[in-house]
C-alpha cells in the first residue's frame, strides 16, 4: 500500500541514522571511524531540519539554513579534531581511543 | 553595743571571712601573723555572736518571733530569693557555741599546726569554714542556707585533705564530698519541691504558711517533701547508711576533726532538721523515719567502736553515734532535747577531739589505743580533762552530757517508742564501755616503754581546759532543776518536762555498768586469758564490727563495680556506637566515593555510552512514568 | 526596526582582538609575543567596560536572533572578568607553554563564543555561539602539545563534545520540527497550555543532555574530570567558569524562556539531574589526590548548585544562577590561579606536594582557603550569599533538594579541608618561598576582596542581578 | 548615631589581626602583645556596655543600624540586650584569658594570634547581632580558623588531631546545613505572610506562622543548634574536638562557641517558633536529662583530663537544654545564665589542662598526681573549675542550676530529677580527676615544674574572680538575663499544652 510520505518517516530515517552514527562512535576503535561516525550523527540531523522545514514551516527556509550551518559548524568541528589527532599521533603513534585512559578515577 | 550586734549578725560570718581573704591575699607568707589575724577575727566574731545571744537570751520577746532582715539576692518571675539573718533563740545558742569552740580550736591549732608548712593555709581554711558554718546557722532562707551548707562541705573537703601528699587524706576528702553530695542531692530536690508548690523558700515565711499545708499540696507530697529534704541531715549529719565518710575524715589534722567533725559540721544536719521543724512535725511518717534513723545510728555506730582500735576512730563512731542521739530527739519531737545534746556534745566531743589530738602530738601520730597507756603520768592536762569528756560522754551526773541525754531518752520514752528508748539505753551503755575502754587503755595501765609522751604546750592545754570546764558545767543550764534551757529552745509550745527519776537511775546505771566494765576488762582483769581470747572467742561478731559491718566494702564494691562499670559501658556505647554511627556515616561517604570514582575508567566511548544511556532513561522515565506521582513525593509543579 | 549595530559593540571588540592577536602572533618573532598577553587584556578591559557602559542598552537584532538585554549583558560580563582575571593571572603559564599568539587569540574567541550565547534569541545563533566557544576551547584543551595530558584531554574533549554538539543539534531539530519555530521565545508561545508530543519531550530531553555536558552536569559530566586535569591550567579554570557560565545563560533562556509553558515535564527532571550533581561531584571529589581534579569534581556539584535555580523555573531563580555564576567567577579564579602558580615553582598538581604553602607563600594558601571555601557556601564568603538566593528560591517547593544541597556543601568542606590540612599543617619540603609576580598577586587579591565583599555586602550585586533578572522575561 | 561601640567591639580584634599580618614572623612578643591590646579593647568596651546597659528600660540597646541587603531585608543591626550582653561579655572575658593561656605556644604564633582573633571576633559577631543574615554570617566564620589551629597546634592523644579536627567541622558545619535550610525556609515563609522582607530576630517573632510549619522548622534548628550544642546524640564530636585542640580553642570552644547554640536556640528558634519550641519541648527535655546523665557516666570512664572536660561540657549543656525546655523564664534565665557560668569554668578547666600538659606533656589522670605541692597556684585554678563543674554554691555555676531545676522540676519532675542526681556523678568525676591530679603522693619526675608565674596568672585572675563575682552576686547576671529573657518568653504560654503556673502557688 503506498502510503505518503509523512514527517514521520523522516524522523524515523534520521533516528535510525543517528543511531547508527551514535553506535560506531561508541564502538569503534579508530579515532577517525569515530569522528566519521560522529558526522553521520550530525547528517541525521540535518535531515530532521531540512524535513521539518518542508512540513513545518514550508514558506521559510529556516531549516535549510540551519541545516547549512551545521554543516559549517561540523566541518570545522571535525578539522580541529583531525588537527588532534593528527598531533596526538605524532606522539603517541597511535589514534586508537582505547589507549587514552591515562587520566581516570 | 548589743543592739548592733543584733542588728549587724552578718558580721559573726563576714569577719572570719575577711580574715581567710586576708590570709589567702596578704599574710600567707608570715604563719605567725596569719594565725594572729585569723584568731583576731575569730574572737571579735566570738564577742559579736556573744552580744548577740545575750540580746536574744534577755529580751523574751524572741522566745517565739524571731529577728529577721534580709536583702534580695537575685530573682525574676517565679524566683525571689534573698539572703538575710534570722536570729532566734537556737540560732543565737549556734553562733555563740560555733564561735567560742571555733576560736578555742584556733588558739589551739596554733601548737598543733606548729612547724606545718602549710599553716597560713591552714588558718584561711579554718576561718573560711567558721564564716560558712556561721552563715549557714543565721541563714534566713533555705537556699541561702544551702550555699553556706555546700561552703561548710567544701571546707571540710580541704582540711580533710590538708595533708595533700597523703593518698589515704585525698581519698577520705574525696569520699566524704561526694557522699554527703548524695544527701545534698536529696536536700536539693526538697528544697526545689518547697520552691514550686509554696514559691519561697524563706524559712520565715514557710514557718508561717506550711502548718496550712493543705491549701497547697496532698499530704503525700508532704511526706515527699519532708523525706527527700531529710536525705541531706543524713549525709552531713552521719546518719545510716551514708555515716562512712565521716570516721575517714579523722585523716585531716586533728583540730579540724574536734572542730568540723565534731562540734559544728556534722551537726548542720540536725540544725536543719530543727529548724525546718514546722515542716517535719506535719508529716508524721517522716518524723518517725527521723527517730528511726537517728536511734538506729546511735546503736550501730557505737557498736563499730567498740572494737576500733584506733583513738580518732573511735571517737569519730562515737561522734556518729551521738549525732545519731540528736536525730532520736528530733524525731520524737523533742527540739530542746536535740539542741540541747548538740550544744554539750560541742564540749565534751571538741574536748576529746582536741586531748586525743594532744595525745597524738606527744605520740607523735601513733594512733593506736593499744600501743599506749599510762599517758596520764607525763600529760597530766590532758589526761584529766580527758577524763572530764569521757563522763559527761558517758552520762555522769552533773556532767554536761548526762543531763541532755537524760534528756533525750525521757523524751523519747515520754512519747512512748520504747523500742527506741531501749536503743537509746543499751547506746548509751556501750557509748559508757568503748569511751572508757578507750580511757583506760590510753591514760592509765602500764606505760610503754618506747612512748616518750610530753605535756603538750599552753596554746593546746588551756582550749582543753576551758573546754572542760563547759563539759562539765554546760549542762547545768538546763538541769531539771534549773530548765532555763527549756524555756528558751523548743519548738512549738514549751514545755517543761517533768523530771523522771527511774530513767534518770537507769540511764546512771547504765553509764556507770559500761564503765566498770571497761575498767574490769582492761584495767583489772586486762592479762587474764578470758578477757584476752574474748576477741577470738567472738570472733565472727569481732570481725564484723571491726570491719564496720563492711559498709565500705559494699560502698566500694558498688562505685567500682555498679558505678564506673555503667561508666565504662558508656564510654564503650559512646565510642562504638553513637561516635560509631557518625563514623560509619563519615566512611560510608567517602566509602562511596571511593567506589564510583572506578566508574570514571578513562575510557572516552565509555563516556559516551554513559551520556545516551541517561538520556535513554530519562527518555523512558517521562515516557512512562506520570510525573506528577514523581512530584507527589519530590514536591514541586503544580503551578 | 533599524539595524543599530551598537547592540554588538562588544562582540566586535571581541572579534577584532581575536583576529588583532591571531595576526600579530604569527607576525612578531616569538621572542616579544609574550607582549600579547597585556594586548589581551587591554582589549578584554576594554571589552569589558563597553560590556558595563551598555549596561542599560535594550534591543535585539536581525528579528529578535539577537538579544541585548540586561540578562545577556550580565553574562558577558561575568564571562569578561573571567577571562581578565584568568588572562592577567596566568600569563606566565601561557609563556612556557609558548603558544601565545594562539593561545590568547582563541580565548578571546571562545569569550566571544560565549557573548553570542548569552545574546543568543534563536537555536541558530544559540548553535553558532555554542560551538564557537567548543571549538576553541577543543583547541585550548589540546594546545600544549608537550603535555600527554593535554593531548589525550584534547582528544577527550573533542569527541565527547562533538557527541554532545549531535544530541544537542538532534534535540534542537525536534523542537523545530515540534514548535515550528527557533524563536526561542516563539517557542513559548507555541507551546503554552497545550499538551507537548511525545518528541517534543523527547527534543526537550536531548537538550538537557547537551545543554547537560557543557555545564557539566551529572550523568552528563563523565568528560570533566579528565578533561580539566589535562588541560593547560588557565584553561581548566576558564573552561570552568566561562563554558559554564555561558551554558548556564542560554541554558535558562532556553528552558526558561522558550520552555516554561511545559514546565512540568522537565522541572522534576532538572530537580533529580541537580541533586546528582551535588551529590556524586562531591563524593568523587572526596577520593581525589590531584588538585585540579578535586576541583572538577568541585565544579560538578557546584552546576548541581547553580541547576537549582532552574528548577525554581522563576525570576528568583534566574537571580540565583546569574549572582551564584558572578561570584563563582572570583573564586574559581581565585583557586586556579593559585594552582597555576603553585605549578609554577612545584611542577605538580598533586595535593601533597601543597606541603606547607601557608608558610612558603601565605597568601596563595590563604586565598586557595577562601575560594575553596566559598565553594562550599560557608558564610561569610561569597557562595554563601549565592546559595542563600538559589535555595531561597527553590526551598518552598522542593525543601529536600535545598536541605540536600545545603548537607552536600557541608560535606564538600571535607575534601576542601584536606587540601588545607596538608598546606598549613605540613612543614614545607623546600622551605623556599614562593615568590608570586605582580600580576598574579593583583588577581589573587581581587579574587579574594570580591569573594569576601561579595559574602558579606552581597546587596549591590543582587540589586543588579534582580535587575538583570526582570528583563529576562520581557521578551 | 552616636559612636558606634558595638562595632568597635567587634573589629578591634581584627583589627589586631590585621596589625599582625603586617608584623614580622619572628617578633612573638609582638604578635602577643597586639593580641592582648585587641582582646583587651573588647573587653573593656563590653565590661562598660553590661555595666551601662539600661535594665530599667529593658530591649535592644547601643543599636547600630544600616541598611545592607535590601532584597533579604537584611540591616546591619547591631544592638544588645539581656540575653546577649552576658554572652558578649563571656567572650570577650574568655578571648582575653584565652590569649594569656597560649602564651607559650611554642611555634607559628603570628598565624597563632591572627587566627585566634578572628575566632574571637567571630564569636562576639554572633552576639551582639540582631538581625539573622549577620548571624549566620558569623555563625560558621570561626570554624575554619579552629580547625586549623587543631591541625596545626593540637595534640594527638587517643585520636588523631587531624580526625579530631576534621570531626568537629564536618560535623558543625552538617549540623548548620539544617539550620541553614530551616532558615531560608523561615525567611521565604515570613517574607510570604508578611508581604517585606525583614531578618531582623525581632521582625521574625512578629510573623505568625503556621503551626505545623514551626513544628517542622523547629526540629531543624534543633538539629541545627543542638549539635553546636553538643546536645546528645549530636555530641560526640565535643570530647574528641576539645583533646585534640590547643587550649587556647578548647577554652573558646567549650567556653562561648558551643554557647552560640544555646543563644541561637533561644534567640532564633524559640523566640521565632513559639509553637515549635512548644511542641518538642519534652524532646528537649529528654535529649537535655539523656545528655546530663551519659556524658556524666562517659566522663567518669576517661582519663584524659581533656576528655573529662569534654564529657561534662557536654553534660552541662544537658542542663541548658533542660532550662530551655522548660519554656519559664525561669528556666530559661536558668540556662542562659548557666551557659555564661558554663563558660567560665570551662575555660579556667581549659587554661588549667593547658599550663599542666604544657609542664607535664601528659594529661592523663594516672600519670599525675600530687601536683597542689608543686603548683599551688595551679592546684588553685583547677580546684576552683573543678568546684564550679560540680555547681558549688559561691561560685557562679550554682544558682544557674539551681533556677535550671526550678524552672524544670516544675514542668517536667521525674525527668529533671534525673539531671539532678547527675550532680552527684559530676561530683565523683571531677573531684577523682581534681584529686587524682593534684593531690596523693607527690610525683619526682615533676619537682622541677614552675608553678604559674607572670602573665600566665591572668587567667586564674580574671576568670577566677568571675567565678566568685557571679557567684556571691547573682543578681548581677541574673537581671541582666531576665531582662533579655521575660520578652521573648512572653508569649510562649499560649502555646504551651497547660499553662504553667509560675513560682508556686500564690
Amino acid at each position: 500500500m503506498l502510503t505518503t510520505i509523512s514527517p514521520m518517516h523522516f524522523v524515523v530515517l534520521s533516528a535510525a541514522l543517528f543511531a547508527i552514527g551514535l553506535f560506531g562512535a561508541i564502538t569503534k576503535k579508530n579515532a577517525i571511524t569515530v569522528l566519521i561516525c560522529i558526522e553521520l550523527m550530525l547528517s541525521a540531523v540535518n535531515i530532521n531540519l531540512v524535513a521539518f522545514n518542508m512540513f513545518v514551516t514550508p514558506e521559510a527556509f529556516i531549516g535549510q539554513i540551519f541545516a547549512i550551518f551545521v554543516i559549517t559548524v561540523a566541518a570545522a568541528e571535525i578539522g580541529v579534531g583531525l588537527a588532534i589527532m593528527l598531533t596526538i599521533y605524532r606522539n603517541k603513534l597511535s589514534v586508537d581511543l582505547d589507549d587514552f585512559d591515562w587520566m581516570k578515577w | 553595743m548589743v543592739e548592733f550586734a543584733m542588728n549587724h549578725t552578718w558580721l559573726v560570718p563576714l569577719l572570719p571571712a575577711l580574715s581567710f581573704l586576708i590570709i589567702i591575699f596578704f599574710t600567707r607568707p608570715w604563719p605567725r601573723l596569719s594565725s594572729t589575724v585569723s584568731i583576731a577575727f575569730m574572737l571579735s566574731s566570738f564577742a559579736v555572736a556573744t552580744l548577740a545571744a545575750y540580746g536574744v537570751f534577755t529580751d523574751a520577746q524572741f522566745k517565739h518571733e524571731p529577728l529577721v532582715y534580709a536583702i534580695r539576692w537575685f530573682g525574676m518571675e517565679g524566683l525571689n530569693i534573698d539572703v538575710g539573718v534570722l536570729l532566734g533563740p537556737s540560732s543565737a545558742m549556734m553562733i555563740f557555741m560555733v564561735t567560742l569552740v571555733a576560736s578555742l580550736i584556733q588558739i589551739y591549732s596554733t601548737g598543733y599546726m606548729k612547724g606545718d608548712p602549710g599553716y597560713s593555709v591552714f588558718f584561711s581554711y579554718l576561718s573560711l569554714f567558721a564564716a560558712s558554718m556561721l552563715g549557714l546557722i543565721i541563714s534566713s532562707n533555705l537556699l541561702q542556707l544551702f550555699v553556706f551548707w555546700e561552703l561548710v562541705g567544701l571546707c571540710s573537703y580541704l582540711l580533710i585533705g590538708f595533708y595533700t601528699h597523703k593518698n589515704s587524706a585525698r581519698e577520705a576528702a574525696k569520699k566524704a564530698f561526694i557522699t554527703t553530695r548524695i544527701g545534698d542531692f536529696g536536700m536539693l530536690l526538697g528544697m526545689l519541691a518547697i520552691q514550686i508548690i509554696f514559691g519561697t523558700l524563706n524559712l520565715y515565711e514557710l514557718g508561717q504558711i506550711m502548718p496550712n499545708f493543705e491549701d497547697y499540696t496532698t499530704a503525700g507530697m508532704m511526706t515527699l517533701i519532708a523525706v527527700l529534704l531529710f536525705i541531706g541531715p543524713i549525709g552531713k549529719s552521719g546518719q545510716f547508711p551514708l555515716h562512712v565518710w565521716l570516721p575517714d575524715a579523722m585523716e585531716g589534722p586533728t583540730p579540724v576533726s574536734a572542730l568540723i567533725h565534731a562540734a559544728t559540721m556534722v551537726v548542720a544536719g540536725v540544725y536543719l532538721v530543727g529548724r525546718t521543724m514546722f515542716l517535719f512535725v506535719e508529716v508524721e511518717s517522716a518524723m518517725y523515719l527521723i527517730a528511726v534513723v537517728g536511734a538506729f545510728t546511735a546503736f550501730f555506730a557505737a557498736t563499730i567502736a567498740v572494737t576500733q582500735r584506733e583513738i580518732k576512730r573511735i571517737l569519730a563512731y562515737s561522734t556518729v553515734s551521738q549525732l545519731g542521739y540528736m536525730m532520736l530527739a528530733l524525731g520524737v519531737g523533742s527540739l530542746t532535747a536535740s539542741f540541747f545534746h548538740l550544744w554539750t556534745h560541742a564540749f565534751f566531743k571538741a574536748l576529746m577531739f582536741l586531748g586525743a589530738g594532744s595525745v597524738l602530738h606527744a605520740l607523735h601520730h601513733k594512733a593506736d589505743v593499744w600501743d599506749m597507756g599510762g599517758l596520764i603520768k607525763k600529760m597530766p592536762i590532758t589526761g584529766w580533762t580527758f577524763v572530764i569528756g569521757g563522763l559527761a560522754i558517758a552520762g555522769i551526773p552533773p556532767f554536761a552530757g548526762f543531763w541532755s541525754k537524760d534528756e533525750i531518752l525521757l523524751a523519747t520514752f515520754n512519747e512512748g517508742h520504747y523500742l527506741l528508748f531501749t536503743l537509746g539505753a543499751v547506746t548509751a551503755f556501750l557509748t559508757a564501755f568503748y569511751i572508757w575502754r578507750m580511757i583506760f587503755l590510753t591514760f592509765f595501765g602500764e606505760e610503754k616503754p618506747d612512748n616518750h609522751p610530753h605535756e603538750s604546750p599552753l596554746s593546746m592545754t588551756i582550749p582543753l581546759i576551758v573546754l572542760a570546764v563547759m563539759a562539765t558545767v554546760g549542762g547545768l543550764i538546763g538541769t531539771p532543776m534549773n530548765p532555763h534551757w527549756q524555756e528558751w529552745i523548743f519548738f512549738g509550745e514549751s514545755h517543761h518536762i517533768v523530771p523522771n527519776i527511774p530513767i534518770m537511775l537507769v540511764s546512771i546505771a547504765l553509764a556507770a555498768a559500761g564503765i566498770g566494765l571497761a575498767y574490769v576488762l582492761y584495767i583489772k582483769d586486762r592479762n587474764k586469758a578470758n578477757v584476752k581470747d574474748l576477741a577470738i572467742r567472738f570472733k565472727p561478731v569481732y570481725t564484723l564490727l571491726y570491719n564496720k559491718y563492711y559498709m565500705d566494702e559494699m560502698y566500694l564494691w558498688f562505685n567500682h563495680k555498679v558505678v564506673d562499670g555503667s561508666a565504662r559501658m558508656t564510654h564503650l556505647f559512646d565510642i562504638y556506637v553513637v561516635d560509631g554511627i557518625v563514623n560509619g556515616l563519615g566512611a560510608v561517604t567517602k566509602g562511596t566515593g571511593g567506589i564510583l570514582r572506578y566508574t570514571q575508567n578513562g575510557k572516552i566511548q565509555s563516556y559516551a555510552l554513559v551520556f545516551f544511556l541517561a538520556v535513554l532513561v530519562i527518555t523512558i522515565l517521562l515516557a512512562f512514568n506520570d510525573t506528577t506521582s514523581m512530584a507527589l513525593v519530590l514536591g514541586g509543579v503544580s503551578k | 526596526m533599524p539595524f543599530d549595530i551598537s547592540l554588538l559593540t562588544v562582540e566586535i571588540i571581541l572579534a577584532a582582538l581575536g583576529l588583532a592577536i591571531l595576526v600579530m602572533g604569527l607576525i612578531i618573532p616569538s621572542n616579544t609575543k609574550r607582549g600579547l598577553g597585556p594586548i589581551t587584556v587591554i582589549g578584554l578591559i576594554a571589552a569589558l567596560a563597553s560590556a558595563i557602559a551598555t549596561w542599560n542598552v535594550q534591543g535585539s537584532l536581525f528579528e529578535g536572533m539577537f538579544l541585548v538585554d540586561q540578562y545577556a549583558t550580565f553574562f558577558k560580563i561575568t564571562c569578561l572578568s573571567a577571562a581578565v582575571l584568568v588572562t592577567f593571572g596566568c600569563m606566565k603559564y601561557v609563556d612556557q607553554m609558548k603558544a601565545q599568539g594562539e593561545y590568547y587569540s582563541i580565548l578571546v574567541f571562545s569569550v566571544l563564543g560565549m557573548s553570542v550565547m548569552a545574546s543568543a534569541g534563536d537555536f541558530i545563533t544559540l548553535f553558532i555561539g555554542l560551538e564557537l566557544m567548543t571549538i576553541a576551547f577543543i583547541i585550548l584543551v589540546a594546545l600544549n602539545k608537550r603535555s600527554a595530558k593535554s593531548a589525550e584531554a584534547g582528544i577527550k574533549y573533542v569527541i565527547l563534545a562533538s557527541i554532545s554538539s549531535a544530541a544537542l543539534l538532534y534535540g534542537l531539530s525536534l523542537v523545530y520540527g515540534m514548535s515550528g519555530t527557533i524563536m526561542i521565545y516563539d517557542v513559548a508561545r507555541m507551546v503554552v497550555g497545550g499538551s507537548v508530543s511525545p518528541l517534543f519531550v523527547f527534543g526537550l530531553v536531548l537538550l538537557v543532555a547537551g545543554l547537560g555536558f557543557k555545564i557539566s552536569t551529572v550523568p552528563f559530566h563523565m568528560w570533566s574530570p579528565d578533561v580539566y586535569e589535562g588541560a593547560p591550567t588557565p584553561v581548566t579554570a576558564f573552561l570552568a567558569v566561562g563554558s559554564k557560565a555561558a551554558s548556564f545563560a542560554i541554558l535558562l533562556r532556553l528552558f526558561m524562556g522558550g520552555f516554561i509553558g511545559v514546565a512540568e515535564t522537565w522541572v522534576l527532571l532538572v530537580a533529580i539531574l541537580a541533586a546528582m550533581s551535588m551529590v556524586i561531584g562531591n563524593l568523587l571529589a572526596i577520593p581525589q589526590t590531584n588538585i585540579k581534579r578535586m576541583l572538577a569534581y568541585s565544579s560538578i556539584a557546584q552546576a548541581g548548585y547553580i541547576l537549582v535555580g532552574l528548577v525554581a523555573a522563576t525570576e528568583a531563580g534566574v537571580k540565583g544562577v546569574m549572582f551564584y555564576s558572578f561570584l563563582y567567577v572570583f573564586a574559581t579564579m581565585g583557586a586556579f590561579v593559585v594552582v597555576t602558580a603553585v605549578y609554577d615553582k612545584v611542577k605538580s598538581d598533586e595535593i601533597a606536594d601543597y606541603a606547607g604553602l601557608a608558610q612558603r607563600a601565605p597568601l596563595l594558601a590563604v586565598v586557595l582557603t577562601i575560594s575553596m571555601l566559598s565553594m562550599a557556601g560557608i558564610p561569610p564568603l561569597a557562595g554563601f550569599a549565592g546559595k542563600l538566593y538559589l535555595f531561597k528560591a527553590i526551598i518552598a517547593d522542593y525543601f529536600w533538594l535545598a536541605l540536600l544541597g545545603l548537607i552536600m556543601s557541608m560535606i564538600s568542606v571535607y575534601y576542601y579541608l584536606r587540601v588545607c590540612l596538608v598546606m598549613y599543617r605540613d612543614e614545607p619540603i623546600d622551605n623556599t618561598p614562593i615568590k608570586t609576580s605582580g600580576n598574579v598577586t593583583v588577581v589573587l587579591v581581587v579574587a579574594m576582596i570580591a569573594t569576601i565583599i561579595l559574602g558579606i555586602y552581597p546587596g549591590p550585586l543582587s540589586e543588579v542581578t534582580n535587575t538583570a533578572a526582570s528583563t529576562f522575561f520581557l521578551h | 548615631m552616636s559612636f558606634p561601640l558595638l562595632t568597635a567591639c567587634l573589629l578591634a580584634p581584627l583589627l589586631a589581626a590585621l596589625i599582625i599580618i603586617f608584623l614580622p614572623k619572628d617578633e612573638s612578643k609582638l604578635h602577643k602583645i597586639v593580641a592582648v591590646i585587641g582582646t583587651f579593647v573588647s573587653l573593656a568596651i563590653s565590661l562598660y556596655v553590661f555595666f551601662a546597659y539600661d535594665k530599667s528600660i529593658g530591649g535592644i540597646q547601643f543599636v547600630e543600624r544600616i541598611n545592607w541587603i535590601k532584597d533579604l531585608g537584611v540591616t546591619y543591626y547591631m544592638g544588645v540586650d539581656g540575653l546577649s550582653l552576658p554572652m558578649l561579655l563571656l567572650t570577650n572575658l574568655i578571648g582575653f584569658t584565652a590569649v594569656f593561656a597560649s602564651w607559650n605556644i611554642p611555634n607559628r604564633t603570628k598565624e597563632f594570634f591572627i587566627l585566634l582573633l578572628v575566632l574571637i571576633a567571630g564569636v562576639m559577631g554572633t552576639f551582639i547581632t540582631q538581625d539573622l543574615f549577620i548571624f549566620l554570617l558569623f555563625y560558621e566564620v570561626v570554624v575554619i580558623p579552629i580547625y586549623i589551629m587543631v591541625i596545626i597546634w593540637g595534640s594527638s592523644k587517643r585520636v588523631t588531631k587531624e580526625y579530631a579536627g576534621m570531626k568537629l567541622t564536618i560535623y558543625l558545619l552538617i549540623g548548620s546545613a539544617f539550620l541553614l535550610a530551616a532558615v531560608i525556609a523561615t525567611f521565604v515563609k515570613a517574607t510570604q505572610i508578611t508581604g517585606t522582607p525583614d531578618m531582623s530576630f525581632q521582625a521574625l517573632a512578629q510573623v505568625n506562622f503556621p503551626e505545623q510549619f514551626q513544628i517542622w522548622m523547629f526540629l531543624l534548628m534543633l538539629i541545627g543548634f543542638g549539635s553546636l550544642l553538643s546536645m546528645f546524640p549530636f555530641h560526640s564530636w565535643s570530647p574528641d574536638g576539645y583533646a585534640g585542640a590547643p587550649t587556647a580553642v578548647s577554652m573558646i570552644h567549650a567556653g562561648v562557641l558551643k554557647k552560640i547554640g544555646g543563644y541561637g536556640l533561644i534567640r532564633f528558634a524559640v523566640y521565632v517558633m513559639p509553637a515549635g519550641a512548644a511542641y518538642w519541648s519534652p524532646l528537649i527535655a529528654v535529649l537535655g536529662v539523656a545528655g546530663c546523665a551519659y556524658a556524666a557516666m562517659g566522663a567518669l570512664a576517661q582519663k584524659d583530663l581533656k576528655y573529662i572536660v569534654g564529657y561534662s561540657s557536654v553534660s552541662h549543656m544537658g542542663y541548658v537544654l533542660l532550662g530551655v525546655a522548660a519554656l519559664s523564664v525561669v528556666g530559661v534565665n536558668g540556662a542562659v545564665a548557666n551557659m555564661f557560668a558554663h563558660g567560665v569554668m570551662a575555660a579556667l578547666f581549659f587554661s588549667m589542662i593547658g599550663f599542666i600538659y604544657e609542664r607535664t606533656h601528659t594529661r592523663n589522670v594516672s600519670d599525675l598526681g600530687g601536683l597542689a605541692r608543686q603548683m599551688p597556684k595551679l592546684a588553685v585554678g583547677f580546684m576552683m573549675a573543678a568546684m564550679a563543674s560540680l555547681g558549688l554554691p559561691g561560685l557562679v555555676s550554682f544558682i544557674p542550676e539551681f533556677t535550671i531545676f526550678v524552672g524544670s522540676f516544675e514542668r517536667f519532675g521525674l525527668l529533671a530529677v534525673v539531671a539532678i542526681a547527675g550532680i552527684i556523678i559530676t561530683a565523683l568525676y571531677v573531684l577523682r580527676a581534681g584529686a587524682n591530679t593534684l593531690f596523693g603522693t607527690p610525683r619526682e619526675k615533676y619537682n622541677h615544674l614552675k608553678d604559674l608565674k607572670g602573665v600566665e596568672m591572668v587567667p586564674l585572675v580574671v576568670l577566677g574572680a568571675v567565678l566568685v563575682i557571679g557567684g556571691l552576686m547573682p543578681s548581677l547576671l541574673f537581671d541582666m538575663v531576665d531582662s533579655g529573657v521575660a520578652p521573648i518568653m512572653s508569649h510562649i504560654n499560649e502555646y504551651l499544652p497547660t499553662a504553667v503556673q509560675i513560682g508556686g502557688k500564690y
